[in-house]
């Protein structure tokens, strides 16, 4: 600290390392907490201070208007649906920012801020949730944007006809209110300071009151669909009575390749100016090619290998800590991820979740001894994990897990099955299955989602009823000292568990970044960590420098 | 002049019984192969021994991952020592072990598959030939069914709905090829079913299961055999496609197709030589597709074209 | 000055795998002059037709010229350039093939291809060479010479064909032509015919013609000179008249031997009364068959119609009719292969069941067929024990040792080396490939076989040891036989019966000295005055007779009503013939005939050859085509 | 001949209900339903309910296949279960596209690949025959997304000529159309004229043994001459026959192409039918392949029929 020359700055980071200080120091973490993570990936005391001191956001060149904007997702078919409630992929989501808005908006930080609700608060037990809504906002068929169609889109993911994905990110509202033409309130079942945030998310897009058929969009957002063909593509122009300033092109083309080589292609070529999905092996190819770079914004997106704990083998707590101990942390973050990751520690909430990530507790390594401990201990010796692409590097992790197997003696099978079918029919049904999960917009919904006792999707089955009343307690709490330390707790009874509680039974070896790609000709891409491309909030702030 | 005739006829009886009746049986052609026949007999028979050994004389598993850098170029030294004489993969596994052991599969698979596809078409289109009516009309419907829809289609809907291992890969290239080989079976056996022989054994009123067998089958057989070699190169292909939408052969286990699918993105990422990583695969196809083709090409030139038309 | 055409030492070679020649003509000499009409006699494989090739310095694939020339005018064509030879082909030198049909490209049509080689050799304009055509056709006695070179080979029948290759291989006016079995494949009526229309167009034209065949007597008819091959060598050769009535050499003595006699009453062998004993008899009542499905109670294509037959107390019934007659199709209504639409089948009085399938197994025993080609009828896949032993083991159920045994037995009896049996059939002469499909009738121990035109594709020699085996057969195995064929001579020497089929019907039968003696049925007489006899001068003898004339321009036509020989009677009468079905009549004991003339206007008929009973006016000039409607 | 057309389409229609059955009976057996698949990895039962429940998909199985039979006969293809567009809509843009490029490549490759097919068979053995043999033979032996992976990263990449995604917008101009679909275009031209010009050559070799051949040759004719005339109007009808089964391929099977060029075509909606278990699209894609392959080979029969005199005038 003597002589700052000599020590690096966040610029002298790799771009991943570089995100993971930006994101985590933005969503609140200390000063000391990304100290620690710096350390613990080899920085020096001084190194990694110096580090944290230069992090610093940087300047936004003023956008311009005009151009066309071509982007091609990884995924369509004849499901791509303007329904904001079965809104399933990038696609999707990227074709609801252009024609919807939400409430509330999340930024980079995940912190929100007004979009159609013009304010929001909530009563002092966080048990009540006034919106009032902007005045004056027209949707696309010219119809004013009143309080009847929040009632409306909210309805539609509540009751038992509800289809919405989201259903049970909502599921603590109690009822949505109108309190007049512009004024909304949710009452909620218990404390919950979440709500904004989870209201930004893409699946509670506003639609029109009564809207049944969404085989065109009808929105108050920047942009209004003039084509929409599922699996094929998509044209939105710009709307020029938008409420604000709103998009910056002219005509945004949304398409999807799916294979991955020549989605790459179509951008090198310049085909296309956007692409969603850059396979971690491209990523050298693509930073060496003049006129286009990568886009990864660090995210507490996880790899997992799920155990169920109702049955053999997940039910061996030994078997379980063998799979952990095989783990190649760092060699899946650089070799199969090169980079574009963190390691895992076998719970879901990283530094991407800032002050919530639990610092403290002791990194799990690779440890052939202890591994092989475990397993003699469990007594088992074969095991079959079923295994579908569910993200890129997902099967590469288990090949490697499979060899890191062998050398302690156990049989680890890979039977590789297809994606379509997977969530419903191996996923949470076979003993040993993958899983990934996208970031969520707090810890807290990450490990409701997940891991709480009633939890749906709860990946293996697993009951901690301590666990479940932590994540309930924690959202009424504001102390940040005490809030970190229930989240801390949380995190080891996933993780770790106690001597009478087993863990989870998930291995979690990393966390992925979302590594996309652009031309240089775009800016304006944000860093929001819930999706790609800046959480799929790109096409209002997307622009080209070259119009 | 009957008289002469006649007084010629006896008086030469014992002269002329040196000459004999002309044998007019042409001398049996042997299957003579030209140099390219041949070659593509000495590739066939390298990657069927490859097939068999291949996993002994590979430097490598297939499944072991040794570097921490994929796609490197032939000859790059492996951290631990030794050699990737071809590189190393998608996944820093060894190329050449891989194409190695790739061969066991692919080969196996594909011959396997054809083979069972032979078992069901044969039987199937033979049947029909020979039972006509009824159960020619139906088998022949459900055939037509199937080699009116795409094979990527039938492919894709019986391994999802099965789940793609090797067993359920060989039922069903052989199933989807089966209904191919329906059609020349059925188109052969029709023709060898109004041969005389054929009929001369119905009157004598033999069973079914002899006409096939005896009088049948063993008539079709060589045309069959032809065809067989065509029907492989077809699998070999139909699993890389297969291969293409991830639903070809599963990892680790190496085969040629898929890894040409694994590796195609070198072409596009990989650095120096280590762009050849989906060239080495492509080529053990190639040369073992190529290689049958020959020997079938030589063959059918021989056989006069005659399967050509049956094969369309 | 040197001749014509001249070959001199031609030797023709085939290789085997490693390489060594393997001789196929071994240094053939002989000369055509101009004008003269060379024949080249011998069986097959005596590579008759590789020397007719050879002619225009072509060779089979496979097949390469090691040495010798082929002079035309002096010059060696096999030492030209292949643009001179193919400048030679078709234009000097032109080529009639043995099978029409084949050699007719189906996607062209006939004026096309007629006067194709003359345009593209550009000795006649297209205009020059249609008209040259047409004139072609006129002089061969075509029908309808204005239009037939619209029409595709498809449309004409195969006499026709035959005379569109003359046609084809005269638009040129080459110096020679060569004619390779021209006749072969036609029907006797057919083939004098078309003898006679070559015969003419050769003299005619003034052409050499280079005729090759291994038929003698049509040899005599058209042949100036004689070259005799066998093996790729020359046996003999010498002006015809001498060949023929003084051959020298042994070869051309066997083949004298083998010619089949004129038939007439008294040809065959009178048999002992020993010999018989418990003859089965067939019966066949009113009955009528056909192919494609029965509509209305009839066949969609009727091919026989209310035939009775009766066979009893006789040996061999032969079946005799032109290609088309329907007489494989009778057989095969006994056998039980094709169901008859109408009437009924007994042996010895017991009803058949139509269908085989129907059949007992002891019934199956008793009726055995043997079909015409034993390439077909032999499963080339089957060893000679295996296709002899499954009959003895299937109807006999001797198995093992004895099967063996019964197995040598039958090779010997149909005079075939034991060891045979250990060969497939593609390893055997096509004399010994009969042989065997004989052998294995009889090894089902039979009472009657049924022998479909067994002798029709063989050499005129091996046809001739065939029959002798056929009489051993007859004397040794007490077997009946129905044999069926087209040739009226084989028959007449075998047969103790004859049944003459007519375009479905049967138009005369009886005891064979009565069928072959006066008084005949029109068609009867047609077929006995149509088999060429072997010498100098029959041809235009018979030409000269009124009722060829008439009678060979038709064809085979299927008629509902009437008589069916109507349009090619040379007596028939307008409004009867035509109309009515014909009478049977019994001039002899068991000897029926069918016709509307009574017995002595046929008498009268055959003793005033120049009589005119009805113009040609009648005459449809496209009669023989309709026998291909089927 | 008409007879015979009837009776083909009598029998096609037979097939197509065969298809119907069997794609019903198969797309049943895949896991999942299209409710599990839309609602992917956030399903909960009682939306997976709520999605059956709305989408029709909770009548037993042989309802939802008279129900398709009853409203496909009508000619209504009905609507899709995942994302609730019309069928039709779904398939006509796409239908367009897919018989554009088809249209195309057989306008290019069936002239091409006769003519390089009959060249071959006029100098056998010569350069030019064994180069178009190994080249065509190699080209049928390699995985067709290697040839065109391979392409698109020498002709877009490297070479920047050409567009690396095909591209059929109805805004763009005819230059821009031809541009967008070149790469498609140029790589199933390649696939399919390979497996045409062998069969185009060994066709003529075939028919090169038959007497009437033999005695073109022997009146002199010039090799050209027997190939172009007597041997080409006998091959035909199989040549046709290849065709067909080329244009079949081309409507259903270019998956591959689609998928890499990123064509919008109705094979790869096909399976995007199956991966998303969209029984409705998935019957009304295969009956469209069934229906074109049906009346594809009807055509090339036709076709072989007014080819060959013998059949055109039966006398």
């Amino acid at each position: 600290m003597t002589d700052s020359r000599n020590l690096p700055t966040i610029d002298s980071l790799s771009g991943a390392d570089r995100e993971i200080v930006e994101t985590g120091l933005k969503r609140g973490a200390t000063r000391r907490e990304v100290m620690t993570w710096l350390m613990a990936s080899g920085a020096t005391i001084a190194a990694a201070g110096s580090i944290v001191s230069s992090a610093k956001t940087a300047l936004a060149a003023t956008p311009k208007k005009g151009g066309k904007l071509k982007f091609a997702s990884d995924l369509h078919g004849p499901s791509d649906t303007l329904d904001p409630g079965l809104n399933t992929s990038t696609i999707d989501y990227s074709r609801g920012r252009s024609v919807y808005n939400s409430l509330t908006q999340i930024n980079d930080d995940l912190s929100t801020r007004p979009e159609l609700a013009e304010e929001y608060s909530a009563n002092p037990d966080n048990t009540e949730w006034t919106f009032k809504l902007r005045k004056g906002v027209k949707f696309h068929d010219g119809s004013n944007f009143t309080a009847d169609d929040v009632i409306y889109t909210m309805s539609r993911h509540y009751g038992e006809k509800s289809t919405s994905k989201a259903k049970s990110l909502v599921a603590d509202v109690k009822e949505w209110k109108k309190v007049d033409s512009h004024t909304v309130k949710a009452i909620m079942k218990g404390p919950n300071a979440d709500l904004p945030v989870i209201l930004g998310t893409p699946h509670f897009k506003i639609i029109k009151d009564g809207t049944t058929e969404f085989q065109k969009a009808n929105g108050t957002g920047p942009y209004k669909m003039t084509e929409f063909n599922p699996g094929v593509r998509s044209i939105c122009v710009r709307n020029e009575h938008y409420w604000r300033d709103g998009g910056n092109v002219d005509l945004i083309e949304v398409t999807a390749i799916t294979d991955p080589v020549a989605r790459l292609s179509a951008l090198l070529s310049g085909d296309i100016d956007l692409m969603q999905g850059l396979n971690p092996k491209a990523i050298k190819k693509v930073e060496s090619t003049p006129g286009v770079g990568i886009w990864s914004v660090a995210s507490g997106a996880y790899f997992g290998i799920c155990a169920m704990t109702n049955t053999s083998p997940g039910n061996n707590r030994d078997f379980v800590l063998a799979l952990q101990h095989i783990q190649r942390r760092k060699k899946i973050v650089k070799s199969i991820l090169k980079g574009q990751g963190t390691v895992g520690n076998d719970h879901p909430i990283n530094i991407a979740y800032g002050a919530d990530h639990c610092s403290e507790l002791a990194q799990r390594t690779h440890d052939l001894d202890k591994a092989k401990f475990h397993l003699k201990k469990s007594g088992i010796t074969s095991a079959e994990l079923n295994v579908a692409e569910v993200a890129p590097g997902m099967t590469d992790i288990c090949l490697l897990a499979q060899r890191e197997a062998g050398k302690i003696g156990l049989d680890l099978k890979i039977k590789k099955v297809p994606n379509d079918g997977y969530w419903g029919a191996v996923w949470m049904k076979t003993p040993l299955n993958v899983v990934t999960w996208n970031m969520r917009p707090t810890a807290n919904v990450m490990m409701n989602l997940a891991f709480a006792p009633d939890a749906p999707w709860n990946d293996t089955l697993w009951k901690n009823e301590r666990l479940g009343k932590l994540l309930v307690e924690s959202r009424g709490v504001k102390d940040a000292a005490k809030r970190h330390e229930m989240y801390c707790e949380m995190q080891k009874i996933i993780s770790v568990g106690s001597d009478d509680h087993p863990p989870s039974g998930m291995v979690i070896p990393a966390h992925r970044n979302y590594v996309d790609a652009k031309s240089d000709k775009v800016e304006g891409i944000g860093r929001m960590p819930l999706g790609s491309l800046g959480g799929y909030e790109w096409p209002e702030f997307a622009w080209r420098t070259d119009v | 002049m009957t008289d002469t005739t006649q007084a010629a006829a006896s008086e030469s009886d014992q002269e002329t019984s040196i000459y004999d009746e002309l044998p007019d049986a042409p001398p049996k052609k042997k299957l003579k192969l030209t140099w390219t026949g041949k070659l593509g007999v000495i590739v066939v028979a390298f990657w069927v021994i490859i097939a068999v050994i291949g996993p002994w004389i590979a430097p490598y598993d297939q499944a072991e991952i040794l570097d921490m850098d994929s796609y490197l170029p032939p000859g790059a030294e492996i951290d631990s020592g030794g050699t990737h004489w071809l590189g190393s993969d998608n996944n820093e596994r060894d190329i050449l072990s891989r194409v190695l052991w790739g061969a066991r599969m692919t080969v196996g698979i594909s011959f396997f598959a054809t083979l069972l596809a032979y078992l069901m078409g044969v039987t199937a289109g033979i049947a029909a030939a020979v039972k006509k009516g009824w159960i020619d009309m139906i088998l022949s419907r459900i055939n037509d069914a199937i080699l009116s829809l795409p094979t990527i289609m039938l492919g894709l809907l019986i391994v999802v709905a099965l789940g793609s291992s090797i067993p359920i890969l060989i039922g069903t290239a052989a199933i989807i090829y089966a209904s191919s080989v329906y059609r020349i079976a059925r188109a052969y056996g029709q023709e060898i079913m109004v041969m005389d022989y054929v009929e001369s054994a119905q009157a004598r009123g033999e069973t079914i299961w002899w006409i096939i067998f005896r009088e049948v089958l063993p008539n079709a057989a060589m045309p069959l055999a032809t065809d067989f070699g065509l029907r492989l190169v077809f699998v070999v292909l139909f699993i890389s496609s297969l291969s293409f939408l991830g639903l070809g052969i599963q990892p680790p286990n190496a085969d040629w197709g898929s890894m040409v699918r694994g590796n195609l993105e070198a072409m596009q990422y990989a650095e120096g030589w280590g762009i050849l990583a989906p060239i080495w695969p492509a080529l053990a196809i190639a040369s073992f597709t190529i290689a049958i083709n020959l020997i079938v090409d030589d063959i059918s030139a021989k056989s006069g074209g005659d399967l050509a038309k049956k094969m369309i | 000055m040197s001749e014509l055409f001249e070959i001199d030492n031609l030797q023709i070679q085939a290789r085997k795998e490693d390489g060594t020649p393997i001789p196929i003509v071994k240094g053939v000499s002989f000369n055509v002059k101009a004008g003269q009409v060379v024949a080249l006699i011998g069986e097959s494989g005596s590579g008759k037709s590789t020397i007719s090739m050879a002619t225009m310095a072509y060779c089979r694939p496979g097949l390469e010229f090691p040495g010798g020339e082929v002079r035309l005018h002096g010059k060696d064509v096999l030492s030209m350039d292949p643009q001179d030879q193919r400048s030679i082909r078709g234009n000097k030198v032109a080529y009639l093939a043995q099978s029409a049909a084949a050699t007719f490209n189906p996607a062209i049509t006939i004026g096309e291809q007629v006067t194709e080689a003359a345009v593209l050799h550009g000795t006649l304009t297209q205009e020059e060479a249609n008209r040259r055509a047409v004139a072609l056709y006129h002089a061969l006695e075509l029908p309808d010479p204005e239009r037939l070179g619209r029409r595709y080979p498809h449309q004409v029948s195969g006499g026709q064909l035959q005379r569109l290759m003359a046609a084809m291989a005269l638009v040129s006016s080459p110096d020679l032509l060569v004619l390779d079995e021209p006749t072969t494949a036609l029907d006797v009526t057919t083939q004098i015919e078309v003898l006679k229309a070559f015969k003419k167009v050769i003299q005619e034209e003034g052409s050499a013609a280079i005729y090759v065949t291994h038929d003698l007597a049509v040899v005599a008819q058209v042949a100036d000179h004689i070259v005799v091959l066998y093996s790729g060598e020359v046996q003999e050769q010498g002006p015809t008249e001498q060949i023929i009535n003084n051959p020298k050499h042994p070869y051309t003595k066997r083949l004298m031997a083998a010619v089949k006699p004129t038939p007439k009453a008294g040809m065959g062998e009178k048999l002992d009364e020993e010999h018989s004993r418990d003859i089965p008899n067939i019966e066949v009542k009113n009955m009528t068959a056909g192919y494609g499905g029965i509509v209305n109670g009839k066949p969609v294509i009727t091919v026989l119609r209310d035939i009775n037959v009766k066979i009893k107390n006789s040996h061999v019934v032969g079946v005799i009719g032109e290609s088309g007659c329907g007489k494989s199709t009778l057989a095969r209504v006994i056998a039980g292969l094709l169901p008859a639409a109408k009437g009924e089948v007994f042996l010895d009085g017991k009803k058949l069941e139509a269908d085989l399938k129907h059949r007992s197994a002891e019934e199956l025993q008793k009726v055995q067929f043997v079909y015409q080609m034993a390439d077909t009828a032999l499963n080339p896949r089957q060893m000679i024990s295996d296709i002899l032993g499954r009959p003895i083991e299937f109807y006999r159920g001797i198995k093992g040792k004895e099967r063996r045994e019964e197995v040598a037995k039958l090779l010997r009896l149909v005079e075939l080396p034991v060891e045979f049996e250990n060969r497939y059939p593609s390893e055997l002469s096509g004399g010994q490939k009969q042989r065997v499909n004989l052998a294995r009738a009889l090894a089902a121990k039979p009472e009657i076989m049924l022998c479909d035109e067994v002798t029709s594709a063989l050499d005129s020699i091996v046809s001739s040891n065939v029959i002798k085996l056929l009489k051993k057969l007859r004397d040794e195995t007490g077997v009946s036989f129905v044999f069926i064929s087209h040739d009226l001579s084989t028959v007449g020497s075998f047969a103790d019966e004859i049944v003459v089929l007519y375009a479905g019907r049967v138009v005369e039968q009886g005891p064979v000295d009565h069928v072959l003696a006066p008084p005949y049925h029109p068609y009867t007489r047609l077929l006995i005055s149509s088999v060429p006899e072997l010498r100098v001068g029959w041809l235009e003898e018979t030409m000269q007779k009124r009722e060829m004339a008439v009678g060979i321009a038709r064809g085979v036509e299927i008629t509902d009503t009437g008589c069916p020989f109507y349009n090619r009677c040379p007596i028939a009468i307008d409004g009867t013939c035509n109309l009515e079905t014909a009478p049977t009549q019994e001039p002899h004991p068991d000897h029926f005939i069918s016709c509307h003339r009574s017995m002595e206007e046929i008498e009268a008929a055959e003793n005033a050859p120049q009589q005119v009973l009805h113009g040609f006016e009648k005459a449809d000039p496209d009669g023989d085509k309709a026998a291909k409607a089927h | 001949m008409q007879r015979m057309v009837i009776q083909r389409i009598l029998i096609g229609l037979v097939t197509l209900w065969v298809v119907s059955v069997l794609v019903f009976i198969m797309t049943s057996l895949l896991p999942g339903d299209v409710a599990s698949i839309v609602l992917g990895q956030a399903a909960t039962p009682e939306t997976l309910a709520a999605y059956r429940a709305a989408n029709g998909l909770d009548q037993p199985l042989i309802f939802q296949y008279f129900g398709w039979l009853a409203n496909m006969v009508t000619g209504d293809l009905g609507v899709s279960k995942a994302g609730g567009a019309k069928i039709y809509d779904l398939i006509a843009g796409r239908l367009g596209n897919t018989m554009f490029l088809a249209g195309l490549v057989a306008l290019i490759s069936v002239p091409l690949s006769v003519a390089l097919g009959l060249l071959a068979a006029m100098y056998p053995g010569t350069w030019i025959d064994r180069s178009l043999t190994f080249g065509t033979l190699a080209l049928i032996s390699v995985p067709d997304f290697f040839i065109a992976t391979f392409a698109v990263l020498i002709l877009a990449v490297q070479l920047g000529w050409l567009p690396a995604i095909a591209s059929v917008a109805p805004e763009n101009t005819f230059w821009q159309m031809a541009r967008g679909i070149a790469m498609p275009l140029i790589v199933l031209v390649i696939v399919v004229a390979a497996q045409m010009i062998r069969m185009t050559r060994a066709g003529i070799l075939n028919v090169m043994n038959s007497p009437y051949i033999e005695m073109a040759i022997l009146k002199g004719v010039r090799r050209k001459r027997i190939i172009l005339r007597h041997a080409f109007f006998n091959t035909i009808g199989p040549i046709v026959n290849v065709i067909a089964l080329n244009l079949a391929y081309l409507v259903s099977g270019v998956v591959i192409v689609e998928t890499i060029f990123a064509y919008p075509g109705l094979a790869k909606l096909m399976i995007d039918g199956v991966q998303t278990r969209d029984l409705p699209l998935v019957q009304a894609c295969a009956m469209i392949f069934c229906g074109t392959y049906v009346v594809l080979i009807i055509m090339a029969d036709v076709a072989a029929i007014l080819a060959n005199p013998r059949l055109r005038n039966p006398k």
